[in-house]
This record gives structure tokens, sequence and C-alpha cells, in this order.
């Protein structure tokens, strides 16, 4: 039973650190409909930058500047190239990010090498505490506690705010936010930038137990993917559902059948599909028609 | 006898009700308008005929089927076609290819995935009936992005024919139109009458009350009255709650 | 993909060693033009990750290669000069296939060395033995290159798996204890260790806690953790390579693994724990060679390699940059020995042959009948930081045993390498 | 629509240059010594022409296609290694599984188009890969399988022709390709076709004309997978191994651009030409540069935002008419 319990924990922090990354994919997805395969190249740009900032200013502010840094990187993209494929054939996006993501994991080697590189944990999360139950990584909590921050902060940004609203509007009715006045290109803009520091931090704050290396953005695509599928496009709480379903399945898994542990998520995204064409609790989209 | 029937027709969005339990019966070789103000669920209800959505409630029997569930294309080969308010057409081919693919469609040769399409002599031969027929004849070669308004308006009334259908739906068909069209489409809609059963949303009240044999009247998605041109331009509570003192009819 | 992890390159080395692999890429220059400047040369082609999860590890074999390249600068071979054409392999043996068949089709090419991974071996041995040109797998461990795909155009420089376990299980049952648990990764390297381990395990009566089977690219370990850790052995003994290593030995260090076990790698390379860094993995390792052994000449061999690549990643030579050295220079030398350019007689030259300079405790025999390089290995102790007295001085050697103690025996490895080529 | 020059045009077509091209390509000096990569251009031809029947004709951005090209390579190799050595058997059972495979998740797909559509195969596909990689006692694993032989073509009692030589199977190969290029091409000019053209254009009015869509987009999946999977199989016997690489998800990717890239969405052969510029150039670069994927991903980004209509629609200028 503890066995299954210190499982089940691993998996709900995975799952949050999945959850994160799919959340910034899902709003770029809602509300630009681009499948943004430069997801994952800004998850590991977030790693790179945190790596390389954190011997000047330790953990913290690392935390803070390397996804903003991100987040910037996220705006120039947007603003020179992935604007223009707004509206057209969905492929258009698709590949222009595609090709983009393939340079800038290029871009990475040949600034940081080909090589991976390990991140230290702050010292102060560094090894083990016992739990009394169990003996878990004392880094691995901290991270839990940072992701349920980043998603409720995200959470109370899209229903709290205004600019929330408009672009849960934005997710479902172009028009609707033209016709509120809004400035929809500068909107679509500051969201893909909020998308990308989300990746971006969850790259920081995965980069300690993952280490970095050119093809980690790669890596973490894949189960985004399977989370938007599964969780249902545009679904906030469907992504953080299906993300903890990825992160659950995946740990324990490996309690009863190791080799199978990566096929799992697909296999219950295959199976969500069939009853629930439309993911766990997604609607019917604008995206469909 | 109708040859169509909807019984407690509903359908919510979030928390509009668009249709709320429409009940309706469209009488066979009949031409029937459906008029209302915008937003009365006169465009949801075609939907929901046609199986475009799927009613939270009630249904449609269709000579006494029950199509509430169907797909669209089973529903149109029970006889049911319609046109759109907003042309929904093949825009980047041409006019000629846009009704070909109807007639074939009716003439069921779709499955066959070897023999050349060009040698398709019947569908060939009634496409080029059709074309002439709604007097579109000599621009069959013409990018349906190109013809003006008018022919499209047609084209797109034309195209739902082909199926063949025993019951036509028409979306506005004079939507967008100046008066000339207007009175070339309100004949055809005539001559079309007096072969099918039409069930007309339209907006025109010169049209509608020149053409129609019934009337439906329709308000915040329910039913506010029916009967004949003269029924309804007599009824006070249309008058009142419809037109708002907008509107006069005419 | 055997057994290959990730090295920390400074971009200052990194710009250098770039201009070194620069210098390899012979290919550059259409074929017709390279054979209108030199009298007809001996071509190898080498096959090798320059991009990808190994480009580190490709890199370091390619500096050995060269350097055996350059000792023929002067005679050259049967009075012809040699010169290497490098193909980057890109670590997937699609891919490597096509540009070995580009090698031998288009240039003509006859002999192929490379393969860190054995995918690629595997399949540019495929098609070395189609086209009847002659392949040696300079860095790949897996038992199966000499068993089901043994070809007689395929030669093997690598102890592998069988031989790692043979040296190191013994020394493990005697200094640590006799309750095992295993990290298998998940394909045909990672199963061949851990096979190994347990048949050794079992005849001296050790108690097998378990085995976690991990999935190729598991980038976290976290749940395998807990389950080893759960079973208490004395020895958590680890075949996992590759990119997940690296990952894998930075949470061993964040879960504190090693303060309860004894960490076992069945096979490491210098190139991994260089990319870890020091003091990030204690235990015991097995490995193919090390630097630091006093085997003759080997001090020499580093003297010459510091010399020669003053900018190279990693500023002593690994057990990669020996298989390429040993692979090119034995190859030129069997090309010296049949006295003409022809595969047969090269292979022929190549089975049966004894060299004596190994750079290691024992001499090479070439087996005829697996085409197997026998030649012995090493076990090696982690050092702490502060024992070190450079940042390349991971480890200590503790045992060694030679390549005819370990390997496994015809009757063991029944293989039939076929005709030879044109017969 | 008249037939009198209907011989003329059918010599117009540039099918027949398409096929002298390649028919002559093992003769063109230099180049022409690298007959394999020649196979490979007509095997990957193959492949786009198959995947554009879903793109170019029914619009419909499948992401995920790799899964069938892969699979009909394991479909070959595994049936060549534990069923029957043979030539035929392998090549049938790659187009047959992989036409099941599409079957299969032609389901999950058929009603989704558009960026769902791309998205859901992505995700699909992706459990083949695993497959691949995981089901070692079937597919070898992370080592694949190998050891698969080109068998004799042969008419017994006739003649015999040895396919091991490139040269052979570079021709057996293109002579696959040929019967499958006309077989393609009637089926986008078929009646068929028209409907998928038409479900491109739009769907909505499609089913409204009483045609049952998913079943048509369904259909359309399953023929474009059946030639994908033979391509595969060629694939296999090629370079004589299959791995789980061919299954990776950028493998998808590149018949997208190859396709897009040539022109597909506005003529037939685009497809064939963005295949050949596509292979060729990869082996060019990436024996020049190491840094050649900094260059790859920019061509994507050039092509998409300058010539989205493919090298074809930028030398015709004009919007393919559909039908015809």
């Amino acid at each position: 039973m503890t066995e299954f319990l210190s499982f089940l924990m691993n998996g709900v922090v995975l799952g949050l650190i999945f959850a994160v990354v799919a959340l910034g994919f899902t709003l770029i997805l809602g509300v630009m409909q681009v499948i943004n395969f430069t997801h994952g190249i800004l998850f590991a740009l977030g790693a790179y930058f945190a790596f390389s900032m954190q011997k000047h200013v330790g953990f913290w502010l690392a935390l803070i500047l390397a996804p903003l840094l991100v987040g910037v990187v996220g705006w120039l993209l947007e603003r020179l190239v992935i604007h223009r494929t707004y509206g057209g054939n969905p492929l258009f996006g698709l590949l222009l990010t595609f090709g983009l993501a393939m340079a800038l994991e290029e871009v990475i080697r040949m600034v940081w090498g080909k090589a991976g590189y390990s991140v230290a944990a702050p010292r102060f999360a560094a090894g083990s505490l016992d739990l009394g139950f169990m003996i878990y990584s004392k880094y691995r909590l901290l991270l839990a506690a940072l992701a349920i921050l980043i998603i409720l902060l995200v959470w109370l940004f899209l229903e709290k705010t205004p600019y929330g609203a408009i672009i849960k509007a934005g997710a479902s009715d172009a028009e609707m936010v033209m016709a509120l006045g809004k400035n929809l290109p500068r909107m679509r803009t500051f969201v893909f930038a909020i998308g990308s520091v989300l990746a971006g931090v969850a790259g920081v704050i995965a980069a300690p137990i993952w280490s970095v290396r050119p093809t980690i953005g790669t890596a973490i695509l894949m189960p985004a993917f399977v989370i938007v599928v599964l969780g249902g496009i545009g679904s906030f709480w469907g992504s953080v559902l299906a993300g903890l379903i990825v992160g659950v399945s995946t740990s324990v898994s490996v309690m009863f059948w190791a080799q199978i542990s990566d096929i799992i998520p697909y296999v219950i995204m295959t199976a969500v599909l069939l009853f629930r064409p439309r993911g766990l609790m997604g609607e019917k989209s604008v995206l469909e028609v | 006898m109708a040859i169509l029937m909807t019984e407690g027709l509903t359908k919510n969005f979030g928390g509009l009700r668009a249709v709320d339990s429409l009940t309706l019966g469209i009488e066979e070789g009949k031409l029937t308008s459906v008029i209302g103000p915008n937003g009365a669920g006169k465009t949801t209800l075609f939907n929901l005929i046609t199986g475009m959505i799927r009613p939270d409630a009630g249904r449609a029997l269709f000579h006494g089927e029950d199509i509430t569930h169907l797909p669209i294309h089973q529903i149109v080969r029970r006889g049911i076609s319609r046109s759109f308010q907003i042309l929904n057409l093949f825009n980047e081919l041409t006019l000629f290819e846009n009704v070909w693919l109807g007639v074939q469609a009716q003439q069921g040769h779709g499955r066959e995935l070897l023999s050349p399409a060009d040698a398709l002599g019947s569908v060939e031969a009634e496409t080029h009936r059709i074309i002439k027929e709604f007097g579109l004849a000599g621009k069959e070669e013409v990018p349906v992005k190109l013809l003006s308004y008018g022919d499209r308006r047609i084209l797109e009334i034309t195209i739902s024919l082909t199926a063949k259908p025993s019951l036509l739906l028409l979306d506005e068909p004079t939507s967008g139109l100046v008066s000339e069209d207007r009175k070339r489409i309100s004949e055809f809609l005539k001559k079309l009458s007096t072969r099918l059963t039409l069930l007309v949303v339209e907006h025109a009240m010169d049209v509608v009350l020149s053409i129609s044999d019934h009337i439906v009247v329709m308000h915040q998605g329910r039913l506010l009255a029916q009967g004949t041109s003269e029924e309804i331009r007599a009824n006070p509570r249309v008058q009142e709650a419809y037109l708002g003192g907008q509107y006069r009819l005419a | 993909m055997e057994k290959k992890g990730s090295t920390r390159i400074s971009r200052r080395t990194f710009v250098k060693g770039a201009a070194a692999g620069v210098a390899l890429l012979g290919s550059g220059a259409p074929p017709v033009i390279r054979r209108a400047l030199a009298a007809d040369p001996i071509y190898i082609g080498v096959v090798s990750p320059a991009s990808g999860n190994y480009a580190d590890h490709g890199m370091m074999e390619r500096l050995g290669m060269q350097m055996a390249a350059e000792e023929f600068k002067d005679k050259g071979v049967l009075g012809r000069p040699v010169k290497l054409v490098v193909e980057d392999d890109e670590t997937d043996p699609q891919v490597a296939a096509r540009k070995a068949r580009r090698l031998v089709e288009v240039e003509k090419i006859k002999y192929l060395i490379g393969g860190v991974s054995s995918s690629v071996a595997v399949s540019v041995g495929e098609v070395a033995q189609r086209y009847g040109a002659l392949y040696i797998a300079s860095n790949q461990n897996s038992d199966t290159l000499t068993a089901q795909y043994a070809r007689r155009c395929v030669f093997m420089v690598p102890p592998d798996m069988a031989m790692a376990l043979r040296t190191q299980a013994p020394y493990l049952l005697e200094k640590v204890g006799k309750r095992w648990y295993f990290f298998t990764h998940d394909y045909e390297w990672g199963w061949s260790g851990t096979k190994w381990a347990r048949i050794i395990l079992q005849k001296a009566g050790g108690t097998d806690l378990g085995e976690s089977k991990i999935p190729l690219n598991t980038r976290d370990f976290s749940a395998f953790l807990l389950k080893a850790r759960a079973a208490k052995p004395d020895a958590l003994v680890i075949t996992v390579g590759g990119v997940d290593l690296a990952a894998l030995m930075e949470q061993m260090h964040e879960f504190g693994t090693y303060k309860e076990t004894t960490l076992v790698m069945t096979l490491i390379n210098l190139e991994d724990l260089w990319a870890v860094g020091p003091g990030k993995m204690e235990g015991i390792y097995w490995m193919e060679w090390y630097h630091e052994i006093e085997a003759p000449g080997v001090k020499e061999f580093v003297a010459r390699y510091k010399k020669r690549w003053p900018g190279a990643p990693i500023p002593v030579p690994t057990a990669n940059t020996l298989n390429g050295y040993i692979g090119v220079r034995e190859l030129l030398r069997a090309v010296d020995r049949a006295g003409k350019d022809d595969v047969t007689a090269v292979i022929k030259a190549l089975e049966g042959h004894t060299v004596r300079d190994s750079l290691k405790h024992d001499p090479i025999f070439i087996r005829e009948w697996d085409h197997k390089f026998v030649w012995a290995s090493y076990v090696v102790r982690s050092k702490k930081p502060d024992q070190m007295k450079d940042r390349a001085d991971f480890a200590e050697v503790v045992r060694w045993a030679p390549g005819k103690d370990t390997v496994r025996t015809r009757e063991e490895n029944p293989v039939n390498l076929g005709p030879y080529p044109g017969q | 629509m008249g037939r009198g020059n209907a011989w003329r045009k059918r010599l117009a077509n540039p099918m027949w240059a398409v096929f002298l091209m390649f028919a002559l390509f093992p003769y063109i000096p230099y180049i022409g010594r690298y007959i394999s990569l020649g196979t490979e251009v007509v095997i990957w031809s193959l492949f786009a022409l198959g995947f554009n029947i879903l793109l170019g004709y029914t619009g419909l951005p499948s992401f995920g296609h790799g899964a069938f090209f892969g699979i009909g390579a394991y479909a070959a190799g595994i049936y060549f290694l534990r069923v029957s050595k043979g030539l035929w058997g392998p090549l049938f059972m790659s187009a047959l599984i992989a036409g099941i495979a599409a079957a299969l998740i032609g389901f999950l797909v058929a009603k989704k188009r558009g960026i769902y559509f791309a998205l859901i195969t992505i995700a699909v596909s992706q459990v083949f890969y695993f497959i691949a990689f995981r089901w070692d006692d079937l597919t070898g694993g992370e080592t694949g399988l190998s050891g698969i032989d080109r068998m004799d073509l042969g008419i017994p009692g006739l003649l015999r022709i040895d396919l091991s030589p490139p040269l052979t199977y570079y021709y057996f190969v293109l002579a696959i390709f040929i019967l499958c290029t006309l077989l393609i091409w009637r089926i986008v000019h078929s009646p068929f076709g028209r409907v998928l053209q038409a479900m491109r254009e739009n769907e909505l009015r499609a089913s409204y004309l009483g045609y049952h869509t998913a079943a048509y987009k369904w259909a359309a999946f399953v023929v474009s997978g059946l030639f994908s999977g033979l391509a595969g199989g060629l694939y296999t016997l090629l370079i004589n191994s299959a791995f789980a690489f061919v299954l990776d998800w950028t493998q998808s990717g590149n018949v997208v651009m190859m396709t897009l890239l040539g022109g597909g969405t506005v003529n037939f052969f685009g497809p064939v030409l963005g295949a050949a510029i596509f292979i060729v150039s990869r082996d060019l670069l990436s024996a020049y540069w190491e840094s050649w994927m900094l260059l790859y991903g920019l061509i994507f980004v050039v092509v998409i935002l300058f010539i989205p209509s493919g090298i074809l629609g930028l030398i015709g200028g004009r919007k393919q008419t559909v039908l015809r």
C-alpha cells in the first residue's frame, strides 16, 4: 500500500508538470488554432536559460527571469512569422512551427552544444525527505507546489480578469472579440507569449530532474499532444485532469508492467476517443468546423 | 396530409432557448413560409430538421418516420433537401461541376473508384438538362466564385434540387438580392411549388405574402401564429409582437 | 544504442572539436576530384554519429580513427595514401544504412568502420554484407553482432556484455554482496547485461530480488527507483545507456539511492561520467578501457592524444577513442598484410590474427569463427571528488580479466559466418 | 468534355515525362550511380502520392501518415521472416496490413477535420511507434529486423530476374510505382475522387447533396493507407531491414512537407517533385554541413510563408481546377 501511495504521488508530481506544459499548448491551440510544434522547444529553452542563469542569479531569480525570456522568444516568433498563418489552412501553422522547431533545436545545439548538462536543484531542496510513510525527493515536493501555484495563477487569470474573459471568448469566436472592440492581433500575440511562458516555466522546474539536452523539447511535445486530445481541446480543467491521468498512469503502470508504461497514455487516449470523440471535457469546438 | 411534423422540438444554446417546444405540421404540396424577427429560431429549426444539429428534446417526423437522429445524408436521401442563407457552394469549382456533383450523388456513382468520372454519360446529360432548365446555360465553365450573386442564389437552389427532394427547405432564398432578381426568384419558387413541398424562411414580406400558401410565425423560438397570408396579415398579435411597429405588413 | 550518455562540452572546445570534425569530413569534394588528386588512395568510410544523442561518443571515436590514419601518412598502405571519408549516421539505423550504401555504391568504398549503437551497427553490417564490403563495428557492445547478426563481412572490436559481466560479477559477489536488483534497459543490449549477470548470480547461489525493465527514452526514473529501494538490494545492477543514463544518474543522486545500496554499472563510458560530473556517481563500473591503466604503450598513447587534440571536448582518450584507433589501425595493417586491396583477402588477413600492441594488459586475438576481437576489460571503482587528481580522473581500476577467460566459447555461441564475398 | 482529342490529351499528360525521367535516372552522369537514392526517391514519391489522396484531394491534413509507411515496412519484414520468404507475399501484406490499420484509425478520425484531424492523427500514430519499439518479439525492438532478402522475380519456366542488385530492384520499384501512379490517377479522376474533392471544397454542402461524407473520408483514409503501406514494404526490401525509426512522427512531417513543397495541393505530380527535391537535398546537405537541420527547418518556414502552393503552384500560378 505504501508502495502504491508513493507511485501515486510520483505520478501526481509528473502529471502536474505535464499539465503546465499542456495548458500553454492548449491555450495557443484554442485561441490561435495553431498546433504549436515549437512548444517543446520553448520548454527546452526555459531549461537551458535557467541552466545558464542559475550560476549567476540563483534558482529563484532564474525561475522568474528564464520563463520571461522564453515569453520574449515566443513573442518574437509570433510577431515575426507565426501570425502570418492565422486563418489559413491549419496545416500551414503546423508545418511552419514544425520547421521552426527543427531549426531552433539545431540552434540550441549550436549554442549549448550537442551533449546534455545536469542542472542542480537548489541547495535547500536537494536530497530526500522522510515523510513518515515514505521517503521522497524534496525537490519534487517543491516542484509540485510550484506547479500547483502556476496552474492556480493561470486559472485566476482566465476566470477573474477581463483579459481572461476575452481569451476565452476569443477561443470560441474571433468575431465576437472584434465586436468587443479589442485588438485581436495584439491579444493573440499576448496569448502566444503567455503560452510560451508556461512552456518555459515548466522547462525551468523540470530541468533539475530530467537534465537538459537538445532533444528534451521533442520528448515533452508528445505527452502534451496526448493530454490535449485526452482532456479536450481548449478545456482548462480537461488539460489538468488529463495531465494527472497521464502522469499517474505512467507511474503506477511501472509497478505492474513497466514496459508498457509509456504506451498507457496513448491507450487511454484511444479508448476515450472511441467513446468521447471530443476528449474528456471537450465541447464541440469551432475547430471542428 | 402533413409531410413533415415536428413534436415539441427544443434546442438550447447555452442559456438561450433557440427553439422552444415547437410543434408544427407542414402540408404536402404547399409552400409554407416561416417568418419571424432575427433570433426567432428559424435557421435553427432548419438545422434541426436536416440533421445538422441535434435537438435537446422533441422529434421530427418525415412521412411519419422519425428522422431526428439520422445523419444529414440519410435525411437527404429520404427526400429533404435545403439551401442556405449564406451561400454554401463549391466556390472553386465551375457551375457545371457543382451541379454535376449533385446529380452524381443522386444517381449514386460515388462509390466507383476506378471508372473515369468523365465517362458518366447519364450524369453529364442530366447536369446539362438541369442547368438549362434553371436558365444557367452558357455559364457552365465559369468558376462559381466568379458568377453574379443572383446566379449563385439560383445555383444554391438548383443544386439543392439535384437530390430530387420531396421537401425543400429554403433559407432566405432572396437574401441580398436586388428587387429584379428577387422577382426572378419568386417566379422560380412559384413554379417549383407546383412540383414539391417547399418550406421557406424569408424576410422579404412582399415575396412571402405573394407566394405562400401557408405562413408560420416564430417568435423567440416559439410558434406565435400560423395561417394563410390573409389570416396572418390580420392577426393583431403578429402585428404587435413580431413586428414591434417597425415593419408594416403590406 | 549502447552505452551512450552525453558530454559536457564547453563552447570553446566544442568549436575546436568541430573544426577537427570538419578536417575529417572528407566527403565534401566529389570523389572524382578527390581521386584525381591522389594516386588511388585507400578509402575508409566512417559511419559515425555527428548529430543525434551520441554525437559526443562519435566525436571521440573519430579522433582515434584519425590518429590511426595519420600513422600511415608517410608510408601509406600498399604504397597508396589513406583517406577517411566521414558520414554522419545521426544515430538512426535508417540514415546509417543510407550513408553506408552511398559510400559503397557511389564512392565505391570497400571498407567501413563506425557504429556507436547496436541498431546502426546491424544496419551497416547488413549493407556491407550485401555489397561485399568489409565493416568494422568499432563501438557497439551488444552480444548479438557476433551471434545472430554475425556476418562474414563484419568484425566487432569492443568486448561484449558477456565479457563485461564475467569480468565484473565475480568481483561484486566477492566484495559487495549476493542480493541484487536489476535495472534493464528494455532492448537487446540491456537484456544481455542483465541476462549474464543473472546467470552468474544464480551459479553463486545469490538472491535475485527482481528486475525493472526500463523503456527506452525514459525521462523520469523516480517510479523505478522507488521500486528498487523497496527491494533493499546489496547491489543495484544497472544496464542502462544512452541519453537515459545521465537522467538516471541525476535522479539516483536526487533520491539518495547511492546511500542505500551499491550502484553497479555493467557498462559505462568516460563520456557519461564526464557529462554528469564529479561526485554524482558513486559505485562500481565495468569499463572497456581506462586511460590510467598500467599497460604497455598507454602513457604514450594518452600523450599523443593530448598533443594531437589539445582542444578536444574530453582531454583524455576514452574507450571509444581507443576502439576507433585500433579499428582503423588493424584494418590498414591487414590490408598491408594481405598485399592487395581486396575485401576477401583483408578478411582472411584479419581472421586468426594476434595484435601485440593492444594498449591493454593482454594482446588482441581476432577470432576467425565469429570475428570478435578478444581482449581485456576492467572493473573500476569511482573516486570521490577529493581523491581525483584531475577532472577526468573518475575511477581506480580494481580488477581486470583477460579476454580469453571471459569471452563466449564456440559451444556457447555457435555461429556460421557463411562464404567469403564473391564466393 | 469533348472526347475527340482524348488520345492527344492522354499523350500530353506529364505522367509520361515523369516516368521517362525516372526510367533514365540510372544513366544520368555521377548522380545516376547512386541508385539506391533513386530507389528511395521513387518509393517516397509513391508514399507522397498516396498521402496526397488525403491532403491534396480530400483536404485532410493527416499528420500521422508515417505510421502506415512504418506498418507496411514491418508487415513486409515480419511476413518475410516469419511466414514465407517470397517477393509478392511481403509486398501484398504491407499494403493489406497498413490498409487494415488505416481502416481502424479511420473510424476514430472520419468525423474530424482541420486541425482536430491533424492533432488526432499525430497522437494515434504514436501508438504504433511505441508498439514497434516495445513489442520486441515481433518487431525486434530497437535493433529492428534485418536479413530481409529480395527474392527473385520470376514467371515459372519463363524468366527469373535477380532483384538483389540495386539496378534491377530500382526498375522493379519503378514498375510498381508506375502501376500505382496509374491507379491513383484513375482513383482521383473517378466519381469517387470527385466526391473527395467536393468534400475538400465544402464538406457540409457535400453532405447536403446526399454524400455520406464520413464514409468517404474513411475510404480515402484506407486507400491512402494502402499505398503508403506498400511504399513502406518496398522500402523494407530496399534496405533489407525494418526499424522503428520509420514510425517516428518526424517522418510524418517529412511526407507532408514533400507533398506541399512540390505542390501537391495544386498538381497531381507535386508530391513526386517534392519527394525528389526533399530527399536529394537532404542527402547533399547532411553530407556537407553538420548543422543541416537548421537550414532544413528554415526551408520549411520559407516554403510555408512564401510558396504555400508549392513549386508547381509557383510555376503554374493557378489553382488546380479540381475536376477534370
